[in-house]
């Protein structure tokens, strides 16, 4: 592999988790879908450029899919179900911005100290695309536990997979990885429909387990 | 020959300890009288009352239980055995070693233990009392008995009383600081066990006072004579306990020869003389204490007990 | 012969699956049901006699061989059980035919995914099919549509799916630990070849890769404190599923996280797993102990028990050793007999009381021998009490732990009584005392619950020698 | 031969538990099933005496049972053959009690079933020859048992009972449990003899005696492990009762013995202080508590805790006399504690079944709703009275002989060289004659209220005699308590091979005495012939009736009672139990119960009754169980709120636990 499709891919890759970043940054329902918008997209980027410099096409399928499920159908469902639901805009966290941010920081440092352990035989791209897949997903965690609103967390929830994901098509010669993007976005699929039939106005909290607790008698 | 010599002797010493303790009585009663200015009752009167008891019918409470009636012969058999097994005149008694002195202890408490049952037969609340009253007592005064025996066993090596006697007769003992604290622990055992002033009046029918006599209220007749017998009996088994173990002066070993015998029976006599004046003149120069006093009284027998037996655990030269 | 059973054990089910989907009427599909994982059962047990040769995605080794069996017995019993459970269930309305057709649809697509899971070589095919597994779960837990079942539905649906992406994350780590020593492709991922090259592996990848499994897969296995979705899916969903998760899906979740385990073990830089397993499984035991005391459901209270097993399970195999993985082994199966059955007897109980709230049940040795007395039975068994099986295994965990670290010992036996005392407080108030609530006979087939004691029982007294053979070749693969 | 023969009978007695099963409806199962467990148990005891009396070799055999590479061990010797003695002696004795009492069963499929099972339990325990086997059995022992505590188990006491009972049986088995796995090791060395060939280290052992003493000591009731005992034993049916007081806290000891005589090693200097110390404790606590009590079965059911202490201070000298190499001694220390454990099995079991009758005849257990018995019930009056009189220790019965031994043993303990002991000995001694004595008067307030005086209640009125069976069974017992109080002899050869066996020694023959008299050292030092004072009594007893009856008069006239010239009262005046015990309260129980007396006097003129109230509290109970009880609520609610986050807020956890483990490895060396 030759530097520079290596420094591409690894552009591409930085360029995902400053996105994460920047969805942690977000407080406006709207903004975020489309900096999320953006972030597929990229990641549709890195991995067909993965699938051109790993000449694997049937990895194109799965950027494809990133790019019309993630990047397009997803964040227009999103913004109808906000419509429908009169989900108001605001995101409410449950830590400030700032905070989140430091940890974010954090996370990412946290992910390279771990991965860069590996040693130095591994493949080069390899470790970094790791590197970054991983801080993608916690930041993806980090976003799911820190907001309050639905939306916002199954926009979490789908940038952990697109680090995932990342990180499947940057494993070189991996089988399987069409079928497990395929199973994933289905797996969102059920999020959102979810999401759309349960009413879930504000977050995944008030689908009340104050109610298991009248019905059940649990809490003494 | 010599089998029935011993029998003999064995014959003897349960005679004499049966025929002696009504006099015994007798001479305490006669003594304290004198010492309070009395007249007093002649000594031969326990006698008198005993076999006036006997020839008189019992009058049997309705709600008496068969128990209520064989009660008083177990308890004379139970003190007149152990009373039998305490040398007296003469060591090495054939049957002596039929039963050690905790056995001997042992029956006495089991005469203890039907006349306390006896005194809740008949459902009053005297009986109740006096039960209840008497049991506190021997819890008290039995585990300090068991303590003094302790004592003294571990100076003699032995439980067997005849050899204890022997030792203590022999130059072997000295003087020796457990053996003093025994010895009042003994009498303060004794006076409580046979119902003495302080710790319970014989003579007194005040009904809150009364302990033994509370027991043995509803008796009557021969019944009532069998356990005043027995009362006798005990009284005597302690006097010639701690006679025989305290001062076993010209007590005859096995095998003695008559003018010896009778020289022991004779030291014997005057020991019990001796031992019935000092109880009279401590009864009389002393006031009957509450019945919640006497825990405390005999508590301090069983500490007494234990701290002689602590001394011997801890040095043999105590 | 030799693949066709073990590809009867995955086809049956799947085909079953479509036709039950299609077929409408109660007792034909009950009765179907019941057909087809009998003959799951059949096949599976012929796995014992003819061993297909390991293949690129299927494995049957003595490993997963014994849990195929237990898996599609256990899942035999249980339908046996939810055709008289489901009839009760649908005299009373709470299912519709509609529905009824699509939980058996379910319940065959169910034992169809834990087999996959079991006999995969292929650790990108066994992800897969627990995934599937996990989702069917949810799908049938929710499937009585009460506000109670679907909110458990949907803890269970996202927390499961967190567990997912984290337990792929940790399968693609492998791959990529894999691949500069096996070389691309899909042999990168085959568990046979994985296993034997796996000591020249990174060391690192391999431990980061096993923080993630043992998240992803531990969360399926229900260990505290990834067990938050256990108890509201046991209490909300039908009771044979209830069963069903207890007794046979954290058992594969376990398998897996077993399977990986043996990775870490053969490459000697790797962190040693024992450790982690030993702290979550402790963990969970003593912090599942705790909870029993303040349940108020039946069912949610015997989930919590399931977290407690869970617990003392992954800890013996943390321990390792011959002794402590033979208890393990041992430990799982009567675990699962055992709590499925005690499930049989709490559904039939809850029918016959109307209710799940453990203070409107009492007395029901009186009322209802039979299920009472089975009850009890359970209760005994799960606690641990001879002559039945689970007493041997803990006795083994114990006492073997005991000589070698006290204070883990000490920290197990404190649990296991803590657990000990709160069911049985829970019990007496449900089986002796007066009776109250409706003292209604059950209409209930009590064989599979007596089976599955039956079973236990002579474990505890008598375990064949094969068997034994068996469970020491594994405990020794285990190491 | 003679071991298949006692494993076969126990196969019995399980076949009957799943027979009784199946036809516990019929009308005849309760005769069938006592019948066939009194046939079962008779002919294993007979098997055990045999063993035991021909001083014969070990027997053992392995069955492929149990854990597979290990199979199930089981071993007859002289030790297992004395408690398998005691063990079927309790339960020949409740079986034939049981098949006039098991009549009045009102639910008799609770117990039917678990009865044979209860005894095959028990003497699998004994018989067990490699750890797990013994835990089965021991723990199958607990669980038959608990079966049948709860058999009454509409009556919330009850469940409350047998929920303490097998929470603290489970701790005890858990405890040696983990004995078993320090003996055992890490390889699982489970076989007896593995472990005997071992010697483990001092701290090991040292361990391990302390857990034995957890795992054993809470079966056998030594406090403070004893709060189980006087909740269960009452409450399951008398004939079980019998057998859990009398025999099952035998095997509790056996379980003791074995581990700690045979098994555990050598010995330290300290373990017979703790044993003594505990002994003498339990033996005046139980006492006490005994005092307290005015519920008949509760009140024996303390009192075994009592005779448990004593048997342990036994058991502590024949530790102690073992320590320091004298067999001698040790061997009469160990005699009086088995002999105790013989003698109490038998007595304990005479007086629950006298409970037993009177439970029947009156359905009451509360003595302050009894008395009079004895004229209703006489039969069952005199032979619960010659219980009474054996626990007791009164001679010539059984259970002065073995109290005399401990006491014999007791002084010989000077020429020990520890100083601990030196001090410790003296007062254990003290203990022992206080628990004495107070036993002594405890039993004069149990059979004067329960059978003396005037008829409390109108219950007593309608009481019958009990049942041919059940006075048979008695009757055995009340003899036995006579023979091995008149014949000790006999019984301590009996016992000559087994402390062979565990000290090394045993006591002289006494075959050989004088008037079948008994020597435990030599007969200058002390002895005691059981016989010969029986026939004393006897002959100066008759003699007196005799020479009164013919000599003076016989005559006898009823009469009201003369009660100090006061009229006739109503029973109520008569001393309750509570007022009996009113004077021992006041002199050790305002320390060890904290007792306070609450006396509310009526003004003059008011009509309300005045009201005396006693408050007793169990100091044990309050310092060691209700705290545990508050600790496991507190954190059990503490923990329970983890139930009800929301998902973010479990999400969370997951994801600390993630961070906090890939930190881990960030940090890894």
């Amino acid at each position: 592999m030759t530097g520079i499709d290596f420094d591409i891919a690894h552009l591409l890759a930085g360029t995902l988790v400053l996105l994460s970043f920047l969805q942690l940054y977000q407080d406006r329902l709207y903004a975020l879908l489309n900096v999320f918008a953006l972030h597929a997209l990229v990641l549709a980027l890195s991995v067909a450029w993965q699938a051109f410099i790993q000449d694997a096409p049937h990895l194109y399928v799965t950027a494809a899919l990133a790019l019309t499920f993630k990047a397009i159908v997803i964040p227009v469902a999103l913004h109808r179900i906000i419509v429908r639901l009169g989900i108001h805009r605001e995101i409410e966290n449950v830590v400030g911005v700032g905070p989140a941010m430091l940890a974010g920081m954090g996370l990412v440092a946290l992910s390279m100290v771990v991965m860069l352990r590996v040693t130095q035989g591994a493949d080069p791209l390899a470790r970094e695309d790791l590197a970054f897949a991983l801080s993608v997903i916690l930041l993806g965690l980090l976003m799911m536990v820190t907001r309050r609103n639905a939306v916002s967390q199954v926009v979490g929830f789908m940038s952990l997979e697109n680090g995932l994901v990342l990180a499947a098509t940057g494993a070189k010669g991996m089988p399987l990885v069409v079928e497990i993007s395929v199973a994933f976005s289905i797996l969102v699929a059920f999020i959102v429909i979810g999401i759309f039939l349960f009413r879930i106005r504000e977050r995944f909290d008030t689908v009340d387990l104050e109610a298991l607790d009248r019905f059940r008698g649990e809490r003494r | 020959m010599a089998l029935i010599a011993d029998f003999a002797v064995q014959g003897v010493e349960m005679l004499l300890v049966l025929l002696l303790a009504p006099l015994l009585t007798g001479f305490v009663r006669k003594v304290k009288a004198r010492l309070l200015r009395r007249q007093g009752a002649p000594l031969m009167q326990p006698y008198r009352d005993l076999i006036r008891l006997m020839r008189k019918e019992v009058v049997l409470a309705e709600g008496a239980s068969w128990l209520f009636r064989i009660v008083p012969y177990l308890i004379f058999a139970a003190t007149w055995v152990a009373a039998s097994l305490v040398p007296t005149f003469r060591t090495g008694l054939l049957f002596s070693w039929s039963a050690d002195l905790i056995a001997i202890i042992a029956l006495l408490g089991s005469g203890r233990f039907f006349q306390a049952l006896a005194g809740m037969d008949v459902g009053t609340s005297f009986g109740g009392i006096g039960s209840s009253r008497e049991v506190m007592i021997a819890s008290l005064a039995e585990p300090a008995m068991i303590m003094i025996v302790f004592t003294l066993a571990l100076i003699a090596g032995s439980t067997q009383l005849s050899t204890m006697a022997e030792f203590m007769a022999s130059p072997a003992v000295g003087l020796r600081v457990s053996l003093a604290l025994a010895l009042l622990a003994l009498i303060m055992v004794a006076i409580a066990e046979n119902g003495r002033i302080p710790v319970d009046n014989p003579a007194t029918h005040l009904e809150l006072t009364m302990v033994h006599e509370a027991m043995v209220l509803e008796y009557s007749g021969r019944h009532l004579a069998l356990i005043e017998l027995s009362a006798a009996l005990k009284l005597v088994l302690y006097v010639s306990l701690i006679a025989c173990l305290f001062v076993p002066w010209e007590l005859q070993p096995a095998g003695a020869g008559m003018a010896e015998l009778a020289l022991g029976i004779g030291a014997y006599i005057a020991k019990l003389a001796v031992g019935g004046f000092l109880l009279a003149v401590f009864e009389t120069s002393i006031a009957k204490m509450r019945v919640f006093r006497v825990p405390q009284f005999l508590g301090a027998a069983l500490m007494l007990g234990l701290l002689a037996t602590l001394l011997r655990f801890v040095s043999g030269s105590f | 012969m030799r693949s066709d059973a073990l590809a009867a054990v995955l086809l049956i089910p799947a085909f079953a699956a479509v036709v039950l989907a299609a077929m409408p009427g109660y007792r034909i599909t009950a009765r179907l049901n019941i057909v087809a994982t009998l003959a799951t059962f059949i096949s599976a047990a012929s796995l014992f006699f003819f061993r297909p040769q390991p293949g690129a995605y299927l494995l049957v080794d003595d490993l997963n061989s014994t849990f195929i069996v237990l898996t599609t017995f256990v899942g035999f019993t249980t339908s046996v059980f939810s055709a008289s459970y489901i009839g009760h269930e649908l005299e009373i309305g709470r299912l519709t035919p509609t529905f009824l057709r699509f939980y058996h649809a379910m319940y065959q697509v169910l034992m169809f995914a834990m087999n996959l899971a079991l006999v995969a070589n292929n650790i990108g095919v066994m992800w897969v099919a627990i995934e599937l597994a996990t989702l069917t779960t949810v799908l049938m837990v929710g499937i009585y549509r009460t506000h109670e079942a679907l909110e458990a539905a949907w803890k269970y649906f996202i927390l499961g799916s967190v567990g997912i992406a984290l337990a792929l994350f940790g399968t693609i780590l492998v791959y990529m630990a894999a691949r500069p020593v096996v070389g691309e492709g899909l042999e990168a991922m085959v568990w046979t070849t994985l296993v034997t090259r796996a000591s020249a592996f990174d060391p690192a990848l391999l431990n980061v890769a096993f923080v993630f499994l043992l998240l992803g897969y531990g969360t399926k296995v229900g260990l505290a404190p990834l067990h938050a979705w256990l108890p509201d899916a046991h209490a909300e969903g039908p009771t044979p599923i209830s069963a069903v998760l207890s007794g046979l899906l954290l058992n594969v979740a376990l398998y897996a996280l077993l399977r990986f385990k043996m990775l870490l073990a053969v490459n000697p830089a790797a962190l040693a797993p024992g450790p982690l397993m030993v702290t979550l499984g402790l963990i969970s035991l003593v912090f599942a102990a705790f909870m029993l005391y303040r349940r108020r459901d039946i069912k949610r209270m015997f989930a919590y028990s399931s977290i407690e097993h869970m617990g003392i399970i992954t800890f013996a195999f943390g321990m390792g050793g011959p002794l402590a993985n033979f208890a393990a082994l041992l430990h799982m199966t009567m675990h699962s007999l055992t709590k499925s059955a005690i499930f049989f007897a709490v559904g039939h109980v809850a029918q016959v009381k109307g209710t799940q709230r453990i203070a409107d049940m009492g007395g029901l040795t009186e009322t209802n021998p039979v299920l009472g007395w089975g009850l009890v039975l359970g209760v005994v068994a799960i606690a641990g009490m001879p002559p039945l099986g689970i007493f041997m295994s803990e006795f083994l965990v114990v006492s073997s732990t005991f000589a070698r670290s006290p204070g883990l010992a000490i920290i197990l036996v404190f649990g296991i009584l803590v657990g000990f005392a709160a069911l049985f407080l829970r019990l007496n108030t449900i089986a002796f005392g007066e009776p109250r609530g409706p003292t209604a006979k059950a209409k209930a087939s009590y064989v599979p619950m007596f089976v599955h004691f039956a079973l236990v029982f002579v474990a505890g007294i008598y375990i064949p020698p094969a068997l034994v053979a068996w469970f020491e070749n594994v405990a020794k693969l285990l190491g | 031969m003679t071991l298949s023969i006692a494993l076969s009978c126990t196969a019995i007695l399980l076949a009957v538990a799943v027979l009784a099963v199946v036809i516990g409806r019929e009308a005849m199962a309760t005769s069938v099933v006592y019948g066939l467990c009194a046939v079962a148990a008779l002919i294993s005891l007979l098997v055990a005496m045999k063993h035991l009396l021909g001083a014969a070799p070990p027997e053992s055999v392995a069955l492929p049972i149990g854990i597979p590479w290990l199979g199930a061990h089981f071993r007859l010797d002289a030790l297992s053959a004395f408690f398998l003695a005691v063990v079927d002696l309790g339960a020949v004795a409740a079986s034939i009690f049981a098949l006039g009492y098991g009549r009045h069963e009102e639910a008799p499929l609770r117990v039917l079933p678990f009865y044979p099972a209860f005894l095959a339990g028990m003497s699998l325990v004994v018989l067990a020859d490699d750890a797990f086997t013994f835990l089965v059995s021991w723990e199958f022992m607990s669980l038959t048992s608990w079966a049948l505590v709860m058999s009454h188990h509409r009556v919330p006491e009850n469940v409350r009972a047998g929920y303490i009972y097998l929470v603290m049986a489970s701790f005890g088995t858990l405890a040696l449990l983990l004995a078993f796995g320090l003996l055992a090791g890490p390889d699982g060395h489970y076989t007896f003899a593995q472990i005997r060939a071992a010697h483990p280290t001092a701290g090991l052992a040292a361990l391990v005696l302390i857990l034995v003493l957890i795992g054993a000591g809470s079966k056998a009731g030594l406090v403070p492990l004893h709060v189980w005992l006087p909740l269960a034993h009452p409450a399951a049916p008398s004939h079980v009762s019998a057998l859990m007081s009398g025999v099952m806290t035998k095997v509790a000891v056996y379980g003791f013995v074995r581990i700690v005589f045979d098994l555990a090693g050598e010995p330290a200097w300290w373990w017979s202080m703790v044993v003594l110390a505990l002994g003498g404790v339990t033996a005046v606590m139980g006492v006490l508590y005994a005092l307290m009590q005015h519920d008949l079965k509760r009140l024996l059911a303390y009192h075994t805790v009592e005779n448990i202490g004593i048997i342990f201070i036994g058991l502590g000298l024949a530790l102690a006399f073992k320590t320091y190499g004298m067999p001698t001694a040790s061997a009469l220390a160990l005699t009086a504690g088995l002999l105790h454990v013989f003698n109490h099995s038998v007595f304990k079991s005479l007086l629950f079944f006298g409970s037993g009758a009177v439970l029947t005849a009156t359905g009451e257990r509360d003595m302050e709703h009894l008395g009079g018995l004895i004229h209703r019930m006489p039969q069952t009056a005199f032979v619960f009275l010659v219980g009474c009189a054996a626990i007791s220790a009164l001679p010539p019965l059984n259970g002065f002989v073995s109290e005399w031994l401990t006491f014999q043993a007791v002084l010989l303990s000077p020429q020990l060289p520890a100083w601990g002991l030196k001090l410790l000995i003296p007062t254990v001694g003290a203990l022992l004659a206080l628990s004495a004595a107070l036993a002594a008067a405890c039993f004069v307030k149990a059979f004067g209220v329960t059978f003396l005086g005037r008829a409390r209640t109108p219950v007593v009125q309608r009481a019958t005699e009990t049942d041919q069976f059940s006075l048979a069974a008695m009757y055995f017992l009340a003899a036995l308590c006579l023979v091995a109080g008149i014949l000790p002899g006999l019984f301590i050869d009996a016992l000559a091979p087994l402390s062979d066996a565990l000290v090394g020694a045993h006591m002289p023959s006494q075959i050989g005495t004088q008037w079948l008299s008994i020597v435990p050292i030599a007969a200058s030092r002390s002895s005691y012939d059981g016989l010969l004072v029986f026939l004393f009594m006897v002959l100066s007893g008759s003699l007196a009736a005799f020479a009164i009856h013919r000599l003076a008069s016989d005559r006898l006239r009823r009469g009201p009672a003369w009660d100090c010239g006061y009229p006739d009262t109503s029973p109520a005046t008569q001393y309750t139990a509570a007022s009996f015990a009113q004077p021992i309260r006041r002199v050790f129980g305002t320390v060890v119960f904290r007792a306070r007396e609450h006396v509310d006097m009526p003004a003059p003129g008011s009509t309300q009754p005045a009201r005396f109230v006693v408050d007793l509290r169990d100091l044990i109970w309050d310092a060691l169980y209700a705290p545990v009880a508050i600790a496991v609520g507190f954190a059990a609610d503490r923990l329970n709120r983890l139930q009800f986050l929301t998902i973010r807020q479990f999400l969370s956890i997951v994801f600390a636990a993630l961070v906090i483990l890939l930190l881990v490895l960030a940090i890894w060396p």
